[in-house]
């Protein structure tokens, strides 16, 4: 039953998993855009950053070779970057309004 | 990997610039303080120097890099745009702190002092421009991409203590980082299209793909969404909503960092990232990919100068102004290698100039302490600061193309190279729109020079420091100084074509770029 | 060398200003402009070129490579006749604002002198670059004149005029570019910029149809200059706000730019677009005369007056250039010349009475003859010499370019394509010319004493006009009359270089012959809308 | 069809004679011929002089009489010289030639009869009136005197550039330079606004003349090639052009000149400045506008008449304009009070005659009747002025009367009485052989309807002799009455209970009253000159018509050199009457001017209060109320005029006007330039200062640009992209 299973999971091709990197992006994005809390919306960022990840690991697999891992060492590290950014910056925002509503900010606007 | 190595060498410098720069900010002494916006020009500068003898006629012909003609001038106009920018900000940083602590009303604190600081982050992002220019595969761009950006979020959120620096920060960070996302996403869609990272080989690759069948959608959905992530750095049309909070809200001389280095940065990688796909092999772009270019170019010309006029607040009006000018550098992207190319490269310095002087006069002038907001501020300046007058409107003028500065001569290489390449509408359009821009900055221009002090103008008097004034000077005149060396100046920012596809590309614009560039 | 000389004197002029005390401005001023003078009287003398269409005093100086732009100068007999128009008008201009401008003298002066070295760079540019740079640079000192010096709503005045010209120069360079651009397409990748070179490669290589979209590129930048009659709505705002001396220049010189630049890129580099074309802006032309002389009727603002009886005058010199004969083409450089000197008197004696009563309506102040006889004898003699009156400068360029379109049916060697109907109906034109400028004469000179409430004599000026008005107005009197009856200075002078502007149309007269069948020779009426 | 005419008219005039003056003598030994324009130049420049320097005395007076005397002493020496017509060239004017072909206007005389005869009467009029105004204007001495004359030296140097031209360029600098010099003249009181009004009129109307002559010359140059006299009349000659040109543009010459003409000379549609320009000083309206200026369009029709000869029905045209002038301007005078606006009418009326004389191929008899209409229409301005100048400028004819019976004015009177006798045609007088040689011509010449012309013409002579002759009884005639004019106070001492009385004209204006009512008595001499050479009748004037290019298509003219040899019979000489119609003619006009004699003595004379029962009754009687309404009303031409010309356009300028200000200006220019502001209305709610709605905004934008992009890849190459 497992090699029955590994086989029809063998039939999974490159496309099938874009689709689902395509489908993560769009989760994040979505996210992005909707959920009002900066923490979250930052969380979803990642979640794009990670969608990225997923193709490239697989298109590496595909296209045997290393490269698609290497960027996702790199893309993790910059992710990190970003968050350590994101969570102070969020923690000034906090401490200046105590809101964290993305709507509350629209001071500069015209 | 020595070569690669060796092409790093003005970043390295830069770096060490860094180190030394963030421990000088946490000295007690008040000199040393004071001494380190001038050590951080003094890398700048060093860097600068470095370039030249980094990128020798030799090392750059033997480089398999994908442009390597493109380092050494990106560098150089980097360098010295970079220290106009430090030259402006000396004294303006911790201003006030630093004078409670010179009148000893306080006691140094190093958590609360970023003097250093704020150099830290603005060499990492100069580093960042310049490593963008060196780079030869997705990774490396990835990473410069975000190395000129990550500082500029900090920058923007520490300037100012106000609300408004806060807001301006968060907005530039989370649209930053969405955009990141997306080209991120477009990098590994290209990478799942041609299977390589490395430059050179995916041009092979995808010349190879479009002479067999055509290249496939997939690299192609990937490039737009590089294209239009980068886009957001470049500030361009559909990404440039963040742009007017973003220069209203940051600090002015954090805003005069914000107007060239990143744009810089975009205009670099859409330049590696679209030599892979055409050009070289003797073909024009992708259709779909000149269209986006041309939407984009169109669209940001038109809704940067057209959004201006509505304006009050004179750092939104640059905002604007600085959008358009990202559109007036899409003419020089689409119009390819040569030609396009060095305009590009000399429009970035003559615009890096021009907006640096016109923030700085804005940085050299203060009301009760607080910058200047509105363009009425500016009424009648003549009278009491006839120097900062007379250098906006030399500046906006420039900015404005008017022949004799030097900004007509950027827009005049820009305009022959897009009518070279064959796209004499987009040149057409772009007249129109530098003629809807002079609306805005004969404003810029004549309410200083000749309207009378309105009771808002009277109150502004100059910034205690006198150095930005000197700066905005200095730029102005060198508005009016530098057309003479053109020509001197045209050969530093002249992009030669890669050695071996100069003949190929010599066809394709039927023979008008040789190798050794006009 | 003298070329060189006569560009960067007053540039020299300009930073001695900038340097020296403001009292010392006008003194300066004069000096540098009566000094730019006499070297182009000199350059005059020396020329060599007068009645044989060469070209002298070259100079280049190779700049930008990599574009091919090198700082071509050289004059040609029609550009050298208007370097000394300009060259004229400068010294009267500083002289005649001595006493109407009382602050920001340096400035001033100093945006006077620049406009002068803009002007004489236009007339003696060979490069299209040089040519363009200083095209538009004469629009800065202009619009700092009219907007710093100028009268109640001079800002709007000033915007309008920068931005209205500035767009359409700006289609001028994007088909200049691509004029180079194709240029350099047929030389193998040389880029140049010399307009000898572009010509011939105009003439030569280039297709009607691209022809025909240069001519609209070069109408719309060159028509706006000169006022053709839709874009010429800038004119009486621009008149009515600018300063004395910005008018004068501005009536004097900065229109004949658009002129001379069509007779030196529009009639050389696009012939069968021009051949084609021709009617349709000669009835421009003609609109333009009627309109503007309609307009002009009933106008109350004598200033304004003026500038539409500019927009309607230059419609003759239009004509001319387009009648495609080489009378035509005389009379229409004489009447560069001569407009120049008749409305820039009427501007001075304007601006001479406007110093007076501080008013330019004509319902407020009037019948100035008994109060000033001297300046009734000027106003009189200048609106006589733009009426056209013969004997004095108007009459002979006005003939000359009404008899070159009537007869450009059948000129031998030189048919045109308009006919004696254009001719016609422009010449209604001198009917409303003389009864607009006599009705500005009758209330402003004749007719009972009106002056406005309240104008006091402050002393600064003489009842009538001083000796300093005087020495402005005599030279322009004695050269229109000069010019009124020995015109053979400005008409040999340049009909060789007229010739060779019109050799390049007798190929496509020989070729329309032939289609046509018909001699275009006798067909007298052919041209007949 | 006119254009057949023409050329069959043509080709019967087997070879137009090489006439005398084809050959033209290039003369360089007669110069001094110039001087005749230059003196009246250098006076015009010496009166500036005057004027500038505010000279205070009558000096600019004796300038002007010097210059204009020796001129016309030149003038009657170059008149007797054998050997005209000659060509004088003075300088180079305009001269343009290229390749194909050469545009040649010179300053050049061209001196033949007809210009003598027409010089002779302008300078010797002009010298003798220069006089006449050094007393009437001597109240302005110190004020516009230098002007004056300086005006007057303009006008004849201008008049000298039209008549000795020597091509069309020159009469036409001559033709707006007397325009411009009427200008000035009638303008000369500029303070008053009527003066100011009136000296536009003219000009404008005579611009409106110009205008045709210089679409003429346009026409001539472009046909012929030239604007010379003397290659116009070789080409006219050798009939070279009627071949190859029988466009249609070549018969609009003549009807151009022609339009020209009438603008000058006043005729039907463009007279009316002339009354007008009355406002001016008298001596001017003497001079100029009855005298030489308004005969200028005689001279253009004469000197061009081999044009109009090629176009027969342009004849035809002119002598019913001139007769219908004639008619008109005769009633509107007879029903005027003001004297010099009834004269002025007059002159009108008598120039219509000398265009119907034109009209009828009698050059002769136009000119003959331009030589006696100078002088005694002079004779009646200047005595008009010396009343005018006399009773303080009252000019009103009911309230002046008995003027021979005061001391002083006799002369005046007597004089008066000379011209009107002249201007009334009472036979044998000068008026009356000039008039009868047009009237005989009317009835003689074949055209259609001068039958009906000519009976016009005697009707016109009737109302002529009536109403001359109503002034001279109101005026001179009857008992002592006078009231002063509205100029009271330029006498000076007008102290009101000081009763005015009238100051008598001095000498100067006495013996010029005299010596012009001789000349006027003389000038019924030339008549019977017969001349011995070429035997003409109608002695000095017909020679000199003869032998210029006005005689020159006469048709028979080879065979009778005399213009009327009536005894040798014209072939189709008709009877009027069973007589012959010079003889016939002598007697009707004769009666004819009795009978306007005696009506005129009969109401304006004997039993004045009849002429107002009359004038009472008309008005009384509706269906002819409107007659006298009319007539006083000058036919309402002028606000005719007003309605269909002048007020349509200044309806149409201010139409213009706010079109262009609000439709080009506001609609087109600004409306563009609000076009940019419009736009970023549009866009401006997106900058709302949300983050999200800016994310949104990005990535909707971004997914739009991309999905786009693939579709189009879709639908056109199928999946790849080359």
């Amino acid at each position: 039953m497992t090699l029955q299973l590994a086989t029809t999971f063998s039939q999974l091709s490159l496309s099938h998993y874009l689709v689902l990197s395509g489908l993560l992006f769009v989760i994040g994005l979505v996210g992005f855009l909707t959920r009002r809390n900066l923490i979250v919306m930052f969380l979803c960022t990642e979640l794009m950053f990670q969608a990225a990840a997923i193709a490239f690991v697989a298109s590496g697999r595909y296209w045997f070779n290393f490269t698609g891992q290497v960027f996702v060492i790199f893309i993790l590290t910059v992710a990190a970057a970003e968050a350590a950014l994101a969570l102070a910056l969020v923690v000034l925002l906090y401490r200046r309004r105590s809101t964290l509503n993305a709507d509350d900010w629209m001071e500069l606007c015209e | 990997m020595i070569e690669k190595l060796w092409f790093v060498i003005p970043e390295a410098v830069l770096l060490v610039g860094v180190v030394v720069v963030a421990i000088l900010g946490l000295v007690r002494s008040g000199q040393i303080r004071n001494r380190v916006p001038w050590v951080a020009m003094a890398f700048v500068i060093g860097c600068g120097v470095a370039y030249p003898f980094v990128f020798t006629e030799t090392a750059v012909s033997e480089s398999t890099s994908l442009l390597p003609g493109l380092g050494r001038p990106m560098g150089l106009v980097a360098c010295v745009v970079g220290v106009c920018l430090v030259f402006m900000t000396i004294g303006r940083i911790d201003r006030r702190y630093e004078q409670a602590i010179a009148e000893g009303r306080d006691r140094f604190d190093p958590l609360r002092s970023n003097r250093g600081e704020y150099y830290v982050f603005f060499l990492l992002s100069l580093a960042g421009l310049m490593l963008t220019c060196s780079a030869n595969d997705l990774i490396w761009l990835f990473l410069a991409l975000e190395l000129t950006s990550l500082p500029t979020y900090v920058m923007v959120a520490m300037s100012r203590s106000s609300r408004r620096a806060q807001e301006a920060a968060m907005k530039y960070f989370f649209l930053g980082a969405m955009s990141a996302a997306m080209f991120l996403y477009g990098f590994s869609l290209l990478y799942a299209a041609t299977g390589t990272v490395e430059l050179t080989e995916m041009r092979e690759i995808l010349t190879a793909q479009a002479a067999e069948g055509g290249i496939s959608m997939l690299a192609v959905v990937g490039m737009m969404l590089a294209l239009l992530g980068i886009g957001f750095k470049l500030a361009a049309a559909p990404m440039h909503l963040y742009a007017a909070d973003v220069y209203e809200g940051a600090a002015v001389h954090v805003t005069a960092v914000l107007g060239f280095i990143p744009k810089a940065a975009g205009a670099v990688a859409f330049m590696l990232l679209l030599s892979t796909m055409g050009w070289f092999d003797g073909s024009t772009l992708p259709l779909p990919i000149l269209i986006l270019l041309w939407v984009m170019a169109v669209l940001t010309m038109t809704l940067g100068n057209v959004a201006a006029l509505l304006q009050r607040s004179v750092k939104r009006m640059l905002a604007y102004s600085s959008i358009s000018h990202s559109g007036y550098l899409l003419i020089g992207i689409i119009a390819g290698p040569g030609l396009g190319f060095s305009a590009v490269i000399l429009y970035l310095f003559v615009y890096g100039l021009a907006n640096t002087g016109a923030f700085a006069v804005l940085a050299s002038l203060e009301r009760e302490g607080r910058e200047i907001e509105s363009v009425e501020d500016l009424a009648g300046l003549r009278q009491k600061h006839p120097g900062s007058a007379i250098a906006l409107a030399i500046s906006s003028g420039s900015l404005l193309g008017f022949p004799p500065l030097l900004g007509f001569w950027g827009k005049l290489a820009l305009f022959i190279a897009g009518i070279a390449s064959g796209h004499i509408v987009l040149v057409l359009i772009a007249g129109v729109n530098s003629a809807i821009s002079a609306w805005y900055y004969l404003r810029l221009v004549g309410l200083p020079l000749m309207s009378e002090p309105s009771e808002r103008s009277e109150t502004i008097d100059r910034v205690a420091v006198p150095w930005p004034r000197f700066a905005a000077i200095g730029i102005a005149a060198a508005m009016v100084v530098l057309p003479i060396f053109l020509a001197g100046i045209q050969d530093e920012t002249d992009v030669p074509l890669p050695p071996d596809t100069a003949d190929v590309v010599a066809t394709h614009e039927s023979g008008d770029q040789d190798a050794s560039g006009l | 060398m003298m070329s060189w000389l006569l560009i960067l004197l007053p540039l020299a002029g300009v930073l001695a200003i900038i340097v020296s005390p403001a009292r010392m401005a006008k003194m300066l001023a004069l000096l540098t402009s009566l000094v730019v003078f006499g070297v182009s009287i000199a350059a005059a003398v020396g020329f060599d070129g007068w009645g044989k269409g060469t070209w002298g005093l070259e100079g280049a100086f190779n700049w930008l490579s990599r574009y091919g732009i090198e700082i071509q100068v050289g004059a040609d007999s029609v550009s050298l006749i208007l370097v000394l128009l300009t060259t004229l008008l400068l010294p009267l201009a500083v002289l005649g604002s001595f006493t109407s401008v009382r602050d920001r003298l340096r400035e001033y002066y100093g945006w006077l002198l620049g406009l002068e070295a803009a002007m004489i760079g236009v007339f003696l540019a060979r490069d299209l670059i040089f040519f363009y740079v200083c095209f538009e640079f004469t629009l800065v000192p202009m619009f700092f004149l009219i907007a710093i010096y100028g009268s109640t709503n001079r800002a709007r005045a000033s915007m309008k005029f920068l931005i209205y010209t500035f767009t359409g120069s700006l289609i001028t360079l994007a088909a200049f570019l691509w004029l180079a651009w194709s240029a350099s397409q047929a030389a193998d990748g040389q880029w140049t910029f010399s307009i000898a070179a572009l010509t011939h490669h105009a003439t030569t290589s280039l297709a009607g149809s691209e022809q025909a979209w240069l001519l609209l590129a070069l109408l719309i930048g060159f028509g706006v200059k000169v006022p053709i009659f839709p874009v010429h709505t800038w004119l009486p705002l621009a008149h009515t706000e600018a300063p004395t001396a910005g008018s004068v220049i501005l009536a004097g010189v900065l229109l004949k730019l658009g002129t001379y630049g069509l007779y030196r890129f529009m009639l050389p580099m696009c012939p069968e677009a021009v051949v084609a074309w021709a009617p349709v802006i000669a009835i421009l032309a003609i609109i333009g005369i009627l309109y503007a002389a309609l307009i002009c009727w009933v106008q109350t603002d004598v200033k304004k007056l003026v500038a539409y009886s500019s927009v309607s005058h230059l419609g003759f010199c239009i004509l001319g250039l387009f009648a495609l004969n080489p009378m035509g083409l005389e009379g229409a450089i004489l009447y560069m010349v001569n407009h120049g000197l008749s409305t820039g008197a009427l501007f001075f004696l304007i601006g001479m009475m406007y110093e007076r009563f501080h008013t330019r309506d004509m319902r407020e102040v009037g019948g100035l003859a008994g109060r000033m006889p001297v300046w009734a004898f000027f106003m009189v003699f200048f609106v006589l010499a733009s009426v056209g009156l013969p004997g004095l400068n108007g009459f002979v360029s006005e003939f000359l370019c009404l008899i070159a379109t009537f007869s450009a049916g059948d000129m031998g060697a030189y048919p045109g394509v308009l006919g004696p109907w254009y001719a016609a109906i422009a010449a209604l034109g001198m009917i409303f010319a003389a009864m607009y400028l006599l009705i500005m004469v009758g209330k402003m000179v004749f007719g009972p004493e009106r002056l406005p409430a309240g104008s006091h004599d402050d002393g600064t000026l003489p009842r009538d006009l001083g000796a300093r008005e005087i020495t402005v107005l005599v030279p322009l009197a004695v050269l229109c009359i000069v010019l009124g009856v020995q015109p053979w200075l400005v008409i040999d002078g340049t009909s060789a270089a007229v010739a060779d502007t019109l050799a390049v149309y007798q190929p496509i007269f020989e070729q329309l012959t032939q289609q046509t069948g018909a001699s275009v020779t006798n067909a007298l009426v052919g041209g007949t809308p | 069809m006119t254009s057949a005419i023409a050329i069959r008219i043509v080709e019967m005039l087997p070879a137009v004679p090489a006439v005398p003056m084809a050959d033209v003598v290039e003369a360089t030994s007669h110069w001094w011929a110039g001087f005749i324009l230059w003196c009246p130049l250098i006076s015009l420049a010496l009166c500036g002089l005057c004027a500038a320097f505010r000279v205070k005395s009558k000096l600019p007076a004796w300038i002007t009489v010097l210059s204009l005397a020796c001129s016309f002493v030149l003038t009657i020496i170059l008149g007797n010289l054998e050997d005209v017509p000659e060509r004088i060239q003075l300088f180079e004017w305009i001269s343009v030639d290229w390749v194909g072909g050469s545009f040649v206007a010179n300053f050049a005389l061209y001196i033949d009869s007809l210009t003598i005869l027409w010089m002779s009467f302008v300078t010797g009029l002009g010298t003798l009136i220069a006089l006449y105004a050094s007393e009437y204007m001597e109240t302005d001495v110190g004020k516009g005197y230098a002007r004056f004359f300086s005006g007057v030296s303009a006008f004849l140097f201008a008049m000298g550039c039209l008549v000795m031209g020597d091509n069309l360029l020159m009469l036409y600098l001559g033709w707006e330079g007397v325009g411009f010099a009427s200008y000035w003249l009638i303008g000369y009181y500029y303070r008053r606004p009527a003066a100011v009004a009136a000296a536009k009129k003219a000009f404008i109307v005579n611009r409106i003349g110009d205008l045709g002559l210089a679409l003429a010359i346009y026409l001539i140059w472009s046909t012929f090639g030239t604007v010379q006299y003397n290659e116009l009349i070789t080409h006219l000659d050798a009939g070279t052009f009627a071949a190859s040109y029988e466009h249609w543009s070549v018969e609009a010459i003549p009807y151009l000149l022609m339009l020209a003409a009438f603008g000058k000379s006043a005729q039907l549609p463009l007279y009316v400045w002339l009354p007008d320009a009355m406002e001016g000083p008298t001596p001017v309206s003497a001079l100029i506008h009855a005298a030489t200026m308004v005969t200028a369009g005689i001279y253009l029709i004469a000197r061009m008449y081999p044009f109009f000869l090629l176009e027969p029905t342009s004849l035809h045209v002119v002598a019913w304009v001139g007769g219908l002038t004639a008619l008109l301007a005769a009633t509107i005078g007879m029903a005027q009070y003001d004297i010099k606006r009834i004269f002025a009418y007059s002159t009108v009326s008598q120039l219509g005659y000398m265009f119907l004389g034109l009209g009828v191929l009698t050059t002769y008899g136009a000119s003959y009747h331009v030589f006696t209409h100078a002088f005694f229409k002079a004779v009646l301005f200047l005595a008009a002025g010396a009343v005018m100048h006399g009773f303080a400028g009252q000019l009103d004819l009911r309230k002046l009367s008995g003027l021979r019976r005061m001391k002083g004015w006799r002369i005046v009177a007597w004089t008066m009485f000379i011209g009107c006798v002249c201007l009334a045609g009472f036979p044998f007088t000068s008026g009356y052989f000039s008039k009868d040689a047009i009237l005989a011509e009317a009835f003689v010449t074949q055209g259609p309807g001068f039958e009906a012309l000519g009976w016009i013409a005697i009707f016109t002579a009737f109302l002529t002799a009536y109403y001359t002759f109503r002034v001279w009884c109101r005026v001179c005639a009857g008992p002592v009455h006078f009231e002063p004019g509205d100029e009271l106070h330029d006498d000076g001492h007008h102290d009101e209970e000081h009763e005015f009385h009238p100051h008598a004209p001095r000498f100067a204006i006495n013996f010029v009253l005299v010596v012009i009512a001789l000349g006027a008595l003389l000038a019924s001499v030339p008549y019977f000159m017969t001349n011995e050479v070429s035997e003409i009748k109608g002695g000095w004037i017909a020679d000199m018509v003869n032998d210029s290019t006005a005689a020159a298509g006469i048709p028979g003219h080879e065979e009778h050199p005399g213009t009327i040899a009536h005894d040798a019979g014209h072939a189709h000489h008709g009877s009027i009457l069973g007589m012959d119609p010079h003889v016939a003619m002598y007697w009707i006009s004769g009666v004819v001017g009795g009978i306007g004699l005696f009506l005129a003595f009969w109401l304006h004379l004997w039993r004045r209060q009849d002429a107002d029962r009359l004038r009472s009754w008309l008005l009384a009687r509706a269906w002819i109320r409107w007659l006298p309404v009319a007539m006083e009303n000058k036919w309402y031409v002028d606000e005719v005029y007003h309605a269909l010309v002048r007020a349509p356009l200044w309806l149409l300028g201010h139409i213009a006007y706010g079109f262009d200000r609000y439709i080009v200006d506001g609609l087109l220019v600004d409306g563009t330039a609000r076009l940019p502001r419009l736009i970023a209305r549009w866009f401006q709610p997106l900058q709302n200062g949300l983050l999200q709605s800016y994310a949104v905004t990005m990535a909707g934008g971004a997914a739009l640009i991309t999905l786009l992009m693939v579709l189009m890849m879709q639908f056109f190459e199928g999946g790849s992209v080359q």
